[in-house]
């Protein structure tokens, strides 16, 4: 039977160094600037989390195979080697004290993208066997149960009946040649049902057929936290098929960050062809609607709020100017952080930390960057829209003991939306 | 033919060459290295084009952005300084004008000396700083290799000889001119194969970021 | 031999001629250093002499110096392996002392601080033998089978 | 030339003998301090020392040379001073100078060897074929080079490599060096060499030398070169009466721009004066009238080692030799066949990778559980 050896892991790393790779490793002066931009490195003030030095095992690689000094240095028996004791020792570096958030890429002062470097690295460390337990077991449960929770589709059918009742709207389900096929995050279907019929209250609104598969419902994509190609290929695979069995043009992720990054950018180079429709992200496609004035909202909030960017939708999918239109619609009092969009700060939950429960202590950590940014603003309630982020605001707010309630953008917007304009509005639309 | 005199002709026409060469190869084999390896296609459909924010990130990179800027203010102010200072030295001191003009044919205005010489100061001051700061710092202390030591010890003597050899500092001046050359050669034979290559590469890698970036719709 | 008058010739004014009334900036480091021997000279009696041949003058340099110094009331010339002129400066007890060859040309040119130049002075073997050379004299005046006078 | 014993009659009363007066002997110290490139203050010294010194005999031998060196001293224009300080010693043999020939010239120099055992001069001019060189290169009387050289300096007190063909094999021994020409340190290591460079030297350099000599009974305070610190101990550079311009950083870019008409530094038009040592800024050329860096032309370095093989004479100090971008460009193509062949192994390495690649799967993954 097979397993998982470092020579493997050697393989997959190996396998994984590209021009830009090369190029960053041979431009980094170690000047350190990069853990000034880690939330795991200036929360706990140990140097150990220094973003460069997580890249030690895929350096070493590209030095001694990828370079003629690396070569030369092989041949005197001076280049050091990676072992089986080192990548257990950088498995917390590469899992438990980075989100993958993307902050040092966008610092690092001779351009190096150390999280496109970090993903790369987590290829190497699953074929080595070295990846955490919690991200071993929602890939598994990914792949056998199609969710990374186990969630199956009779909750999510329960979900809907509440959402139907209480709205009085169909929830479509499996309507081929919909528009939009809509998918969803296990954690919004447990935690965060208020999703689901926010969206169906926003599209009944401005008209968008639209529709969930049963086929497949779950956009989340364990393969790309712990970092596998194969197990988040099989992933990608499953939306995109159900995608083209209900033959929609265009796809939804839901408000859920990696989810984005998952189907958005990996997944056309993970089953290496493009997709024969587009994706979007929620926010997107709510923007996309106020501008096109298909959404007429009344009333707006009046407390201060302010906003957390998810850091794969702002930071690593320039999706950024978008959620601050929708909130303008809806918000009187909005302030935002002094760090935001591309430069602003990572929850501390990303990248499969708030999967990894033993990292529990490092995310809360990590935490405190974002706690201190709230303070500095001081609102009344946070807006996000991604539901890990969500939880980890909301949970390292409570350990904080900060009454400030954190909610989500699309059932803001639904909150607000006129109650009848409907015919008028599929009247403009048609018009 | 041997002493001082000896020594500079040395520098000045063998080491110099075989300096020139290991330069070039290494540098050349470098960059092939680097760009025969290539990317993956990319599938993805891209929010916009990577030429113009890979080339703009190229520029942008050389200034911190504000956060970066009031928490790490030294490394910006003391790694601008000095590396502003060093070009300034390497490619407006008039003789080393006269040298690219002999090797390359290129030539370009030039600053006047006590210009340079002020300059010169301020890097080696700077370059000390840096030095402090790597051995203080918890970071950089704890991601240093023997190769950066060795790197700045490099960078810093080519300044520092060159100081004492504008100053006349050491005699006969043919000694100081000598060492001041040996020292820049050591540092062009080692640029290749150490991080000194981030000369070249940062500006790679500053594209091929603002690449990936730029093709998701932010300017990095 | 015809083509010799085909290369162009161009005479440039004599205002782009450079080494005319123009200096290097050496001559005030100069005087500086005489100001000092003369400070010495008054306080203790010490004599100091200069060799401009030394001084890495440009053209220039030295017209200016000796510009600077002026003229004094008083001029000697000593004949001796060729001429020695000395002249006072503008400046008492700084004088010039050139040491020209039989051919007029200069051997060096000195800078003398002190009341009189060296080589104005009798020199102290001369002045043993002074005394000497006198009487040997009077000698002959006394006896006029030795005249006439001849030394 | 009869009298080759060297005379028991010192110089003080050698020089009384031909009439000079106490002034003239004093104005005769006065110019050989100058000469000497030693300050005023210690004539009253030089006299005390000359008043007591005795002639030399000196021997002057004449090897790969173009007899630049001898005419230097010979037309330099204060004969007065130098003839004199000439005159003090005993040129017992000098192939040029003497009117001695053939036989008997070589008889002379063997007299004034065995006369004056151990206490001669040798003056040499000219560099010399290496004992490993064909001796044919350079003969006189039948006899090489090194073998008279040889000869010559194993009684004498001292030996003074004059020019730098004689200091440091000068022209005859620029690349590719085909007589095989050494210098005379190359070959004298058992005597006292002093080396007065320079291409030629500077007459009055030449004559110093010989007045220190001549004056305090021992060889001067030599440089690392063995060349006298008094005449070698500053760079050109150092004492140029330009170096303001130097320091200031203007330049003249071509010898008729308005720089060079202003007289601004010569420096890149490739003067050497800051790597070479000389006096030529304060002792000047043509009885003070003027120097090279005066007259508006760059200092060649002829006064050090090599500099026939540096860079050329107009190219600048900081230039260096033989380099060109051919360098670069042939550097380029190795490096590029070098990094081609390192990008081919690491990327037949990465294909190897990925085609044997096994995919991750749910069991192996449940395994590390």
């Amino acid at each position: 039977m097979s397993e998982l050896t470092l020579e493997r892991g050697l393989a997959a790393f190996r396998a994984e160094i590209d021009a830009p790779t090369a190029a960053f490793f041979s431009s980094c002066v170690h000047c350190g600037v990069c853990a000034q931009s880690c939330p795991f490195y200036l929360e706990t003030g140990d140097p150990k989390y220094t973003p460069i030095l997580k890249l030690e095992p895929l350096r070493l690689i590209w030095e001694a195979e990828f370079t003629l000094w690396g070569r030369i240095k092989g041949l005197l028996g001076l280049q050091e080697k990676v072992t089986d004791a080192m990548l257990a020792e950088w498995e917390e570096l590469l899992y438990d004290s980075c989100s993958m958030c993307g902050r040092c890429s966008m610092v690092c002062p001779v351009g190096n993208d150390l999280a496109y470097m970090i993903r790369k690295s987590r290829e190497g460390m699953v074929q080595a066997g070295h990846a955490p337990e919690g991200l071993i077991n929602a890939s598994i449960r990914a792949v056998t149960t199609g969710s990374p929770m186990g969630l199956q589709w009779k909750t999510l059918a329960v979900q809907i009946k509440h959402v139907e009742a209480s709205t009085g709207l169909e929830v479509p389900v499996d309507k081929t040649g919909a528009e939009y096929l809509v998918m969803l995050s296990s954690m919004e279907v447990i935690n965060f049902p208020e999703y689901l019929e926010a969206i169906t209250k926003i599209f009944d609104h401005a008209g968008v057929t639209w529709t969930l598969s049963t086929q497949c419902f779950e956009a989340t994509n364990a393969g790309i936290q712990i970092g596998n190609k194969d197990i988040a290929a099989q992933l990608v695979e499953r939306v995109v098929a159900a995608a083209e069995t209900l033959k929609v043009s265009k796809v939804i992720s839901p408000e859920c960050g990696h989810a984005f990054t998952a189907i958005r950018w990996e997944g056309p180079n993970l089953i290496g062809r493009p997709y024969p429709f587009r994706v979007f992200h929620i926010v997107e496609v709510l923007d996309e609607l106020r501008a096109t004035g298909r959404i007429q909202t009344e009333g707006k909030e009046d407390d201060r709020l302010s906003m957390h960017d998810p850091c794969n939708l702002a930071r690593k999918s320039g999706v950024i100017q978008q959620q601050r239109n929708l909130i303008d619609l809806v918000a009187e009092d909005f302030v935002d952080m002094n760090e935001h969009g591309r430069f602003q700060w990572c929850c501390g939950a990303g990248g499969g930390v708030s999967s990894n429960e033993r990292a529990e202590e490092l995310k809360m950590a990590a935490f405190k960057r974002k706690k201190a940014q709230i303070e500095e603003v001081a609102p009344e309630r946070m807006v996000t829209m991604c539901a890990t982020c969500r939880t980890q605001l909301e949970e390292g707010l409570e350990e904080y003991n900060m009454d400030i309630p954190v909610i989500g953008l699309t059932e803001m917007i639904a909150d607000h939306l006129v109650e009848k304009p409907r015919a008028a509005a599929e009247h403009d639309a048609e018009a | 033919m041997s002493g001082a005199m000896g020594f500079l002709l040395w520098v000045k026409g063998p080491m110099f060459n075989i300096a020139l060469a290991i330069f070039a190869i290494g540098l050349i084999a470098r960059l092939v290295e680097i760009f025969l390896l290539g990317r993956a296609p990319n599938y993805a459909e891209p929010r916009a084009g990577e030429w113009g924010p890979g080339l703009r990130t190229m520029l942008s990179r050389t200034i911190a952005d504000p956060g970066t800027f009031k928490r790490a203010p030294f490394n910006v102010v003391v790694g601008w300084v000095w590396h502003i200072g060093f070009l300034i030295a390497l490619l407006l001191f008039i003789p080393h004008i006269e040298l690219f003009k002999g090797v390359l044919g290129l030539y370009w205005p030039g600053l006047p000396n006590p210009v340079v010489d002020l300059v010169t100061a301020v890097t080696l001051i700077t370059l000390l700083a840096t030095l402090v700061h790597r051995l203080w710092h918890p970071v950089k202390r704890r991601i240093s290799t023997t190769e950066d030591y060795l790197v700045w010890t490099i960078v810093f003597m080519v300044v520092l000889t060159g100081y004492l050899a504008y100053h006349r500092l050491v005699e006969p001046y043919p000694l100081a001119l000598g060492m001041h050359i040996l020292s820049a050669e050591l540092m062009l034979i080692m640029l290749p194969f150490t991080k000194l290559t981030h000369i070249f590469t940062a500006f790679i890698a500053r594209w091929y970021n603002g690449a990936a970036f730029g093709r998701k719709g932010v300017q990095s | 031999m015809s083509g010799l008058d085909q290369i162009p010739v161009t005479i440039e004014s004599s205002a782009s001629c450079s080494a005319r009334s123009r200096d290097f900036g050496n001559a005030p480091a100069v005087l500086n250093q005489i100001r000092d021997a003369l400070e010495r000279l008054v306080s203790s009696g010490e004599e100091t002499c200069i060799d401009l041949n030394a001084m890495p003058f440009g053209p220039g340099d030295l017209e200016r110096l000796t510009e600077l110094l002026g003229t004094g009331e008083a001029e000697a010339s000593v004949e001796a392996l060729g001429p020695t002129r000395i002249r006072e400066t503008g400046i008492p007890g700084v004088w010039l002392v050139d040491y020209l060859n039989a051919e007029g040309q200069r051997l060096t040119l000195h800078v003398e601080i002190a009341t009189v130049p060296q080589i104005l002075r009798p020199q102290p073997q001369d002045l043993a033998c002074a005394i000497e050379r006198l009487d040997a004299r009077l000698t002959r005046l006394r006896d006029p089978a030795h005249s006439p006078l001849s030394s | 030339m009869a009298n080759l014993k060297t005379p028991d009659k010192t110089l003080g009363e050698g020089l009384r003998e031909i009439g000079l007066s106490r002034r003239g002997f004093l104005k005769f110290c006065a110019a050989t301090a100058s000469m000497m490139a030693l300050p005023p203050n210690l004539v009253p010294a030089i006299a005390a020392a000359l008043e007591q010194a005795r002639r030399p005999s000196v021997i002057w031998l004449s090897f790969q040379e173009c007899t630049g060196c001898t005419e230097s001293l010979t037309r330099s224009h204060s004969p007065s001073v130098e003839n004199l300080i000439l005159d003090l010693v005993s040129l017992d043999y000098h192939h040029t100078l003497q009117a001695a020939a053939g036989e008997a010239a070589e008889e002379a120099r063997l007299q004034a060897m065995e006369a004056n055992r151990g206490q001669y001069l040798v003056i040499v001019d000219g560099s010399i074929p290496g004992p490993d060189a064909n001796p044919g290169y350079s003969t006189v009387a039948g006899h090489s080079n090194y073998d008279i050289l040889m000869e010559t300096v194993e009684h004498a007190a001292a030996v003074i490599a004059v020019g730098t063909c004689a200091a440091f094999g000068g022209l005859p021994q620029a690349k590719p060096n085909p007589t095989g020409a050494m210098s005379v340190m190359d070959l004298v290591h058992d005597k006292p060499v002093i080396n007065v460079s320079g291409c030629p030297p500077i007459p009055m350099v030449i004559t110093g030398v010989l007045a220190h000599y001549l004056t305090f009974g021992r060889l001067p305070e030599l440089d690392a070169y063995r060349r006298p610190m008094a005449f070698y101990g500053q760079s050109i550079h150092d004492r140029c009466y330009r170096r303001p311009f130097y320091d200031k950083g203007l330049f003249a870019e071509s010898f008729d721009d308005a720089g060079a008409k202003l007289g601004w530094c010569l420096y890149r038009l490739g003067c050497k004066g800051p790597t070479t040592y000389n006096a030529c800024a304060t002792m000047r050329w043509n009885s003070g009238t003027s120097w090279p860096v005066e007259s508006g032309h760059p200092c060649l370095g002829c006064s050090e080692p090599g500099f026939w093989d540096d860079a050329g004479f107009y190219e600048p100090v900081s230039v260096p030799i033989g380099v060109t971008s051919k360098t670069l460009i042939e550097g380029a193509a190795v490096g590029a066949v070098a990094g081609a062949g390192i990008a081919a192994l690491a990327r037949k390495a990465k294909k190897e990778a990925v085609a044997n690649r096994q995919p991750v799967t749910i069991d192996e993954l449940e395994q590390k559980l």
